[in-house]
């Protein structure tokens, strides 16, 4: 099998859509031409392949980039568009909160915006605070989004096939980190479905549910734990709206103890849906209370041992997993 | 250029049917419960609306804004399911999900209604991009007010259409207020269209309480749009004869100011140049407002009569 | 003592900090001159004593309001700008999140951000989803922010005073329901200081966690409940960050059963960052699963009904006690 | 007007400083691990943030971008600390929270630095309106590319600067480029300054790379807002000679485009006018550069020899 970085894989969903149908097209900063002539980054070589009409560089204007693919998802193209780092989606976030979650609902079922908004994201290159920071939780708060954040190459190309075909407004949130990690990834067209999370690894223990970034330390730290005698099973959600209860809910039925792991602070992130979740549907499960391993509360420095202290890891997930075992 | 007779027709009649429609509004709206919501009207401005929408195709595209009624009726939207919707009701063309301020007509090419000021414009821009994208002879129409091409969104939406000379006519409706603030308040630049040049764009102003002008201005910057030369800036000055909203006092608008301008009032100027130049005869005119009349009476009979949408309804319609 | 709507509350506790100091401003659309001549609404009447100097008319330009707070209070000065309704957020969102929330830590402590940014919110008026859509979840994910969301007028007083004079940038969000119900209101000057919630009735058998517009419905539900011999704790959150942990910790200790209450969409609304924390550190006083009473994850729509349903009422708190109980 | 002889030469020198920092980093970034981050450089721009703040107070306040150093440099900020912070050591001047790309002087008024494209703008408004509030004589630069001139923030912070009469200059720094797009590619605007006219504000051009006229052009800026006639647009024509970041190819810019702009370097050219009027020779310019590299060698070591922050520390300064 191919092995690619999720920079490459995303290109081949990219690549394989446009193929198929016309009506997609990507826009966004230098999405056609670059600064990076990096074959592992997602949109590398497609300008050359689809040339100018469809491989659109915009302007630094991320409320127009984000407003171009709301107009031309009503009018029944399938944007692909690219906010450059997660941070920025505060600047498009009007016309993705406003008016692509919302417009469908007001129009009564009338109109539907078939959009991806895809966004690099993740703390780990040095940048700082408003480059490095993670806000899928402010994506899942609001109706009418769909919101994927895979963690592995195979899985990004699945997803994002999906999500371009998908009807809905869809938030696609990219860890750059995985970019340059080369994972397996099936040559042929396939579809991964939004709203299933996938269990990374079986554990009979306890339970880590994490997505995006995080899967990495958490396969490492299931790894370690077992040479301890200590199975955690690891939830990669992939979606965070759809929610896959379901897997979770079962995984926790079965292990009677949950950690929710991600990279973005730790005050109303996602992680707290979880626990919220379990809590209200999974509580006659939990053999012990649920832990957080999560950003701390604060912005993302840029100084390497300050970063590093963010950013949660192997070891932080392994101490989590040894209290709630206790 | 000459305006068709019966586009000058089809602009009154338009006129006529905004004005009572508004007026309508205006009682109903006094009445408590009757109305949820904020009632936002284009009394006095409807010469815009009615102007622009008779230049335009029915396959053209128009994104409006929260004062929207005029542009929605002269686009052709159903008057009985626009009075349904303003009312809340399950009949109204978006089953009670919207009320009076996010109108969308998709029927009539009329998609997306946006509230948030400075919202219609980046969302033009995208939807022009799909004509462009396809090679449709169509263009858009972007509505939005003189407090609109403040906003960040307005720069970004102009910059973008016009590096990509995407067939859309940014139409700024400068009522010379938005909200309790004159228009000198918000902005220092003497004309919204002088705005045009921080794009290389045309930038035209005209009356906008002179329906024909508004026509003419809109065919031209249509032609120039279908001829592949990108996007104009429209600049219609007219007057917000009445508050925000039905509940603004106007306490901040000189009276004699508000009474200069219903002296200008775009119907019966209109009307009279119609009928003086023999297109119509003051009976006809008589005709057309009862016939406005009626349609009207009939919007609000059909949205008294329709139900409320259930409760549980409230849970449509969020996804595909 | 004097009786007051929020809005006047608001008014009195601005009136007092700009006579009391001249580094405090306000601005925002409409705070001066307003369509509304309504004695009722918070800025009423500032401007004629405090003049255009002090009380600025902005343009229709969120982006830039919140800009000209963060830039002035970087000099020093103390501005509370006003964002018209909570969905307007996103447009100020990078001013926010990214600089008044950020800068000061990216100074590395040299700079402080003393501003207040009001936002009114709140369902309940039928304008529809883009004017009535809670996104306190947003602001208290993001470090830097302070986020008060007041249920009484004598708390909105207190609370804005102390905002004012906090060095830190403060989210002030205000429910425009709570500004037509009369409240008494001391007329002194007091401060009611960040941070503490406040148990606004006592309660043995089950604890509601709430704030904002939903207070009134939770006293109402506990009113009803003591009729049944169900005696609920409401705990008035007051400020979401800082948490006041221990006083809902406490409360759960004594009660062992707990309901989160809010108007926001449920997924990812701060209603799961209470059960999250009352999960990692009240889990052994639970004898119930929590459960959440909010909106639910739909855009607020326009029709009485359907606005209705939308937003969780006495009943909706009553039903959840009930079940909780058994 | 003309141009002080000690501000001739403060200015020769910074962008000396300037030049010697820039292209010690160039080779440092280059060995793995010594620099985290980006590393976003100003060569050949350096007339621009000398000629401005030569102009300048130290109590005039400048709100700088992601291509800062230039600018700090040019204000007086320490480059011990700012060559720690880049190297992100505690000795830095942010402590390490920043890198190189935020980095924040509040002693030489240089307080916010802020790499979000556009978002200069809005804060200096607010800087500029603290300075006229409390009727200071004192002005705020805003530096920004040529790209975030197409940011919404650029629109809405003209606006109310030129609404209010602020005592703030928009100093554009137009280097041809906004990452890999040439300005062609992002705006149909011949000239930035000419946006200037959307708001009835003063745009003017200047020659980017003679720092005499900046420092002119920032002169007369500065007077007109101190004499309270509000902000001006005020444009540095330039050209980037690096890549966006030093990890760019640069594999979009021509060859020779790059070549013609070297041979128009700002820093020869202010030296040479210099050294033929008298006012400095030739070995005195070779004293500034020795000098230069004698700042920088020693910035360098400090930074070398400066302790990382303890992780511990991170969780400092977020609330005061
Ligand atoms: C982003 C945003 N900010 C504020 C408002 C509140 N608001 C509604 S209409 C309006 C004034 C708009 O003025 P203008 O654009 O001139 O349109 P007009 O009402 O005059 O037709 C304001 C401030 C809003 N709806 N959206
Ligand atoms: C809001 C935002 N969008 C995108 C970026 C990524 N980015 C950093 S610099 C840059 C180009 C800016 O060009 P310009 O304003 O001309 O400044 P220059 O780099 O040429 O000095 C971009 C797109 C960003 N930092 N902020
Ligand atoms: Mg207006
Ligand atoms: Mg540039």
């Amino acid at each position: 099998m191919q092995k690619l970085g999720m920079g490459q894989a995303i290109n081949q969903a990219l690549k394989e859509e446009m193929q198929r149908d016309p009506n997609v097209f990507i826009a966004g900063e230098g999405v056609g031409v670059s600064i990076h002539l990096n074959p592992m980054f997602p949109t590398h070589g497609l300008l050359e392949e689809f040339g100018p009409g469809r491989v659109k560089d915009t302007p630094v204007s991320e409320a127009a980039i984000a407003g171009l693919a709301v107009g031309a998802a009503e009018a029944g193209l399938r944007p692909v568009v690219e906010i450059m780092f997660n941070p920025f989606f505060t600047l498009a976030s009007d016309m993705i909160v406003n008016h692509a979650a919302k417009l469908r609902y007001l129009s009564g079922g009338k109109s539907s915006f078939p959009l991806v908004v895809r966004i690099k994201s993740g703390a780990g290159f040095g940048a700082g605070c408003q480059h490095s920071h993670n806000l899928e939780a402010w994506a899942a708060h609001c109706p009418g989004l769909k919101v994927v954040m895979p963690s592995t190459s195979a899985d990004a190309k699945g997803l994002l096939k999906s999500a371009i075909r998908d009807d809905n407004p869809v938030i696609f949130i990219e860890h750059m980190g995985l970019y340059f990690a080369e994972m397996p990834v099936p040559e042929e067209d396939y579809l991964t479905p939004l709203g299933q999370a996938d269990i990374k690894r079986q554990g009979r223990d306890l339970t880590v549910v994490t997505w995006s970034g995080m899967l990495g330390a958490a396969m490492g730290a299931a790894e370690k734990l077992s040479q301890e005698g200590i199975e955690m099973e690891v939830v990669d959600l992939r979606t965070l709206i759809p929610l896959d209860k379901d897997t979770i809910l079962s995984s926790v039925e079965k292990t009677g103890r949950l950690i929710v792991m991600h990279e973005a602070t730790r005050t109303a992130g996602f992680g707290a849906e979880i626990a919220a979740v379990v809590m209200e549907e999974g509580f006659k499960y939990l053999k012990a209370p649920l832990k957080r391993v999560t950003g701390p509360d604060i912005p993302v420095p840029a100084s390497p041992p300050l970063e590093k202290f963010y950013i949660p890891d192997e070891n932080d997930l392994i101490q989590a997993a040894q209290e709630i075992i206790e | 250029m000459d305006v068709p007779e019966e586009k000058k027709i089809k602009m009154l009649e338009t006129m006529i049917l905004s004005r009572k429609f508004s007026d309508t509004l205006v009682e109903l709206c006094k009445i408590q419960g009757k109305i949820p919501g904020m009632m936002i009207l284009s009394t006095g401005q409807e010469a815009v609306g009615s102007g622009v929408c008779a230049a335009l195709d029915l396959e053209d595209v128009i994104i409006t804004n929260h004062r929207s009624h005029n542009h929605l009726l002269a686009k052709g939207a159903d008057p009985n399911e626009l009075m349904a919707e303003i009312y809340c009701k399950k009949t109204g063309c978006n089953k009670g999900k919207s009320g009076t301020l996010h109108l969308a007509v998709p029927e009539v090419n009329a998609p997306c209604t946006t509230t948030v000021v400075g919202a219609t414009l980046p969302i033009a821009v995208g939807r022009a991009f799909a004509q462009q994208y396809r090679n449709e002879k169509t263009v858009t129409v972007c509505f939005f007010g003189d407090g609109a091409a403040d906003e960040g969104s307005f720069h970004e939406a102009l910059n973008l259409a016009a590096l990509w000379q995407l067939p859309v006519i940014f139409l700024c409706e400068n009522n010379m207020y938005a909200g309790a603030q004159r228009y000198e308040e918000h902005t220092k630049v003497a004309d919204m269209a002088e705005r045009a040049k921080a794009y290389n764009m045309p930038g035209v102003i005209v009356d906008g309480n002179d329906a024909l002008a508004v026509y003419q201005a809109t065919r031209e910057a249509r032609q120039l749009a279908l001829d592949g030369q990108g996007p104009t800036l429209l600049e219609c000055k007219t007057y917000r004869c009445r508050g925000h909203g039905e509940t603004d006092p106007q306490h901040y608008q000189p009276k004699d100011e508000i009474k200069a301008w219903q002296n200008k009032c775009p119907i019966p100027r209109l009307a009279d140049t119609l009928i003086e130049s023999d297109i119509i005869t003051s009976s006809r005119l008589e005709e057309m407002q009862s016939l406005a009349e009626n349609i009207v009476q009939e919007a609000v009979r059909f949205a008294e009569e329709s139900p409320y949408p259930e409760p549980h309804e409230a849970l449509e319609d969020v996804y595909v």
